[in-house]
């Protein structure tokens, strides 16, 4: 199967679809004939024009606010963030507006809106280009939260998001973004709520969210060496979360370790470790470990950026702590 | 006051009409209020009647309508019946939003009331989205937000008229100016206190009215409707305006402003000004204000009996439309 | 001892560190010489006049972002937002600039700033006016975040809050504020990060989030009559949070439930069920509970309100449950 | 060109050699990146120097100053040694932000950098912040933002400006107007490119100088400081310029602007044109400037060592200074 980026994989996703519904149109900066930052639109202006490919001034809580109003009436906006940082402007139309507006109007309003935005630690980014805040979107109702791990759940998941007539956030980790993959010719959706097994195993659950993925499966590949056999588990969508499957392999192991980039406090691992609690309690042969990036902003010095994000040694050292338990 | 238009009598008392039935419904809901019927907060319209009206009788239900915590005027003036705005403020699921929203939140897609805030700022950057639809889907709808001189202090004020001066969309912005933010002047609030004027420095259309000679407004709404349509772009109508009673029901309505000039405004009460013009031009007689009044003030006694016989939601359904499926 | 209101407490917390530093001063919309939309700042403009008591036009980002570099030059700003919901707006300000000044200036910059406002669902007050949202900034690192359940405690962490030199919010519920209690004339500050044990007890404990304290000793009064012993803990502070005084309790109880007015998914409950499988696994007799209110935005119908939030018989129920497993 | 003023020839070289030390530092930032020596991003201010250097001369290091993504011109303008903006920008423990900040988040209080941000706006509410305290404190100081024409069409800067006219605040405004942000012409973006007219509608103190022109800023500035140390409040100073580099090392810069654009600017380049009217004055003669051009070679060339050889940060202190205790 061919093989292709991230990003072009996500590109893809929504040239196909704005061929397919004229009403969508994407706003942001640089995303019209310069293609966006990240090249996330590269070729789309020239294809569909300024009207559905709109640069835009500096203003995140105006376009966010804009495109509430136009996905309220027939339109299907899509804002391309470029630095998913530069949300935070706009929190208030987000939280108050887009995630309640289906709410308030007991269903008569739709609100067929995505927000994508690159996320992560990397690069020496520092703390005002590396921001991953999704934890905050799952502990809030109205918003749906994906953040693929791969071209081809990039592609699958954001044509979901773009056929659907709710809020979502599609984050794009900036160390994915070139990362390449298999990705099919023929058209596909993935739903929501689906968690992808990545590996099958029987001595412990890992859920690797996003850019964690890639690092546990290095962990898992020395570990396998020594004949211990990891499942590993990518939810895909954190909101909504496929807790089933994370049930059914804590039953089948009786450990599970959740590894996050971001913050752990009141965050996905938190969250994930309190459901298995009341859940599954019995299948639980040790306690619930969480492996999260430093509790901290984020540093610019690659020596200090790099001692804020888990790496793949102590995921590996995780999981025999785990498995010691 | 401004001179007459070439109405029909029937537009002419049309607009009298409206104000009549959004003065009464007001009166109503304040006396509700005060008898514990309502159990959250009410913000009237009172002296202001003459914008909302002169605005929306312009409009189609296919034109989208935004507007803020003091409502109630435009959604009964965008054609929202008495009895369903009422029936909300009573919290009952014969509601405009089906008893979840209440005095700040009023839903009615049907009509194009596409919702009031109780945040200040949102309604002007939601309508120049719709001012975006209106221009994608080239449907030759417009897109009006009503909001307050407290407003167009706020940054999506600066962010929102940008937008639409910069694409030409066919956005309505009103401002009710009536001189006080809750119990703040506006002349400390800035030092510019001419929205018109303020308006203008974006490059867009802007005029200042008297925004209790509903004549005055509606003229001023006509040009702006139409300029809107033909692909003109977006106007500011400033409409210079007083609220006659507190801010919000139950509220003291002391200190903040002077005894004199509540008076001097009273005197100007836009509804018994616009009667005795159109008297004294002829265009109608007592008899037919009489008749206005009799059909007003049943079609408001038949609102709170539908009101107070109607029933409560259901718990059980508390959560629900917070998603499309 | 002298019994006041939790407003009047937390009132006269601030008086008393104006009086104190001279470089304190407030804004907010209101907060001059209307004291305050909840009287939070009543009588100090009489005291300190209009530069240390500034009413503001409706910027909530201005105000704080304003604040933000008043604080790094000398000031010690307290951000009064009325409605906490109105923070929302100013979320990049807090998030990028305030929660992370400190850190970015290799502690060299001092961030002296408490920014307070009424939480809470209640009062038919509707969506926009009964957000928590604190989970969020315990989940961010760089805010320090508390919550204190009653006048005793309001008054010696604002104290606490209003001497140091970190951020803080500050949340007061809007069914405590007119709430009394025991508060002593003399001066005394109590520090962060030690919960208070409301009721010791040995078969079951319950974490308590502010408004759900009082609820939960209702329901413990009742179980009580049955000779079930329920240790009660209030966190006060969510950030730093008193986890040893939690792990402490269920070493002697085996069990816990956590009961928070706010969302369960990435919620305090979360965080807490999360650590003390951690560090308390051997200690559970029974999995962690959570009891939530609804995951949903907030409906304004009184019957509709009632159905989101916990309730003495729910979490009564929920104990029995806990004690059950 | 303005006329000359009335300065010592110390003064007017003075000028000349600070924006001469920018422009080195700049040429050697761009070269290291060039070389991978600067892991993170690079925003030069080169064909901009005239803007820091004529406002910076009039203010002392108890004056604030907050900068933005182009900030490095800034930093050195208010007294931060070249070898700490080169030392944080290669990562270095040495860097004016001790390796934590990189380009965009440099801070040095003792001389009054108040931070540079990666966030467009915040600064110029910092500034209002730090007018404020000034008052206050009555400490005879000036808050001063720079910011770019793009964030003048941001919220920030319509609340900001807003809150520094109604109170007087002393505070410099400094609209670095280069015509584009990023690739978005300033023309697009909004429908009025004259920034000063646009603040003179918030009834504050405006004027637009060419701000390639040391000589004027340094007058326009000057009168700005004094006024506001003289309790006449805020003023803002738009300096039409152009950047003559790329919006960030090794971005592309073509297709956004036209070669004769850029050469016509390059033509107006704010350093050789002064060198040049010195010599034509007869204020200085070449050897003045030779012997200006060989001290900071010298300076850029020891700072340039002095990063190589500079240690980087201690990963263990990652997580530092995020609270003052
Ligand atoms: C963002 C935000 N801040 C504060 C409030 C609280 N608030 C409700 S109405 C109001 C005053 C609004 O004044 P204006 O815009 O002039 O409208 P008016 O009430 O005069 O019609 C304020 C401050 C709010 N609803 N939203
Ligand atoms: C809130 C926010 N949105 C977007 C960006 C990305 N960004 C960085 S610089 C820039 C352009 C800034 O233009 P301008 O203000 O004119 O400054 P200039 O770069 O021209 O000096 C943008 C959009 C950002 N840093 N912050
Ligand atoms: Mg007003
Ligand atoms: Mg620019």
């Amino acid at each position: 199967m061919r093989e292709i980026t991230f990003t072009t994989a996500a590109r893809e996703a929504l040239d196909e679809e704005m061929e397919r519904q004229p009403n969508i149109f994407v706003v942001g900066e640089g995303i019209g004939a310069r293609g966006g930052n990240f090249n996330t639109t590269l070729g789309l202006y020239e294809k569909y024009g300024p009207m559905r490919l709109r640069d835009t001034p500096i203003v995140e809580r105006g376009f966010v606010g804009m495109c509430a109003g136009a996905a309220m009436t027939g339109s299907r906006p899509v804002v391309d963030f470029m630095f998913f940082d530069f949300i935070l402007d706009s929190v208030g139309e987000l939280v108050n507006q887009i995630a309640k507006m289906q709410y308030m109007s007991s269903g008569r309003l739709k609100m067929p809106l995505v927000l994508r935005g690159c996320i992560g630690i990397g690069g020496a980014s520092a703390t005002h280009h590396s921001g991953n805040y999704y934890p905050i979107f799952v502990h809030l109702p109205g918003i749906k939260v994906v953040l693929p791990s791969n071209p081809y759940d990039a592609k699958g998941l954001f044509k979901t998001a773009l056929r659907g007539d709710d809020p979502v956030l599609f984050l794009e980790h900036k160390s994915l973004l070139n990362s390449k993959g298999d990705v099919p010719e023929e058209e596909y959706c993935i739903p929501f709520g689906q968690a992808a097994i990545v590996r099958e195993g029987r001595h412990a659950t890992v859920v690797a969210i996003g850019s964690m993925v890639r690092k546990t499966i290095e962990a898992c590949d020395a570990l396998a060496k020594e004949n211990i056999s990891v499942e590993i588990i990518d939810p895909r969508t954190l909101a909504p979360l496929d807790i089933s499957t994370i049930l059914q392999s804590v039953h089948k192991t009786g450990r599970l370790l959740i590894v996050d980039e971001t913050f752990a406090p009141c965050g996905i691992g938190a969250e994930i470790a309190a459901q298995v609690m009341a859940l599954g309690f019995d299948d639980l042969d040790a306690p619930v470990q969480r492996l999260n990036g430093l509790h901290t902003p984020t540093p610019y010095s690659p020596v200090l950026e790099a001692a804020v994000i888990p790496n793949a040694d102590q995921v590996l050292q995780s999981i025999r702590d785990l498995l010691a338990e | 006051m401004s001179q007459t238009l070439n109405l029909e009598k029937e537009q002419y008392l049309a607009l009298y009409r409206q104000m009549l039935e959004i003065r009464r419904t007001e009166e109503q809901l304040a006396k509700s209020h005060q008898a514990g019927l309502i159990p959250g907060a009410c913000h009237t319209y009172v002296g202001e009647e003459a914008i909302a009206t002169g605005v929306c009788a312009h409009l189609t239900p296919d034109d989208a309508v935004f507007s803020t915590h003091r409502g109630h005027g435009h959604a009964l003036a965008k054609g929202v019946p008495p009895k369903e705005v009422i029936a909300e403020l009573f919290g009952r699921a014969t509601g405009v939003s089906r008893g979840r929203g209440g005095s700040m939140h009023l839903f009615s897609p049907e009509v194009g009331l596409m919702g009031t805030s109780g945040i200040v700022g949102p309604c002007i950057l939601q309508a120049t989205g719709a001012g975006y639809s209106s221009k994608l889907l080239d449907n030759g709808t417009v897109g009006v937000a009503f909001f307050g001189d407290g407003a167009s202090n706020n940054g999506a004020f600066h962010e929102g008229l940008n937008l639409a001066a910069i694409w030409d969309l066919p956005v309505i912005f009103v401002c009710e100016n009536n001189m006080y933010a809750t119990e703040v002047a506006f002349s400390y609030a800035t030092r510019n206190t001419e929205v018109a004027e303020r308006a203008k420095t974006y490059g867009m259309n802007a005029c200042a009215v008297d925004g209790n000679d509903v004549l005055a407004v509606y003229r001023a709404a006509g040009e702006a409707v139409s300029r809107a349509r033909a692909g003109y772009g977006p106007t500011l109508i400033e409409g210079k305006t007083y609220r006659t009673r507190a801010h919000a029901e139950g509220m003291r309505d002391a200190g903040y402003r002077t005894a004199d000039e509540l008076d001097a405004w009273k005197q100007r009460d836009p509804i018994s000004n616009y009667r005795s013009k159109l008297l004294t031009l002829g265009v109608a007689s007592d008899s037919d204000f009489d008749h206005i009044e009799a059909e007003v003030k049943s079609l408001i006694d038949d609102a709170l009996e539908f009101a107070k016989n109607s029933p409560y939601p259901d718990p059980t359904t508390a959560a629900e439309f917070i998603f499309s499926t």
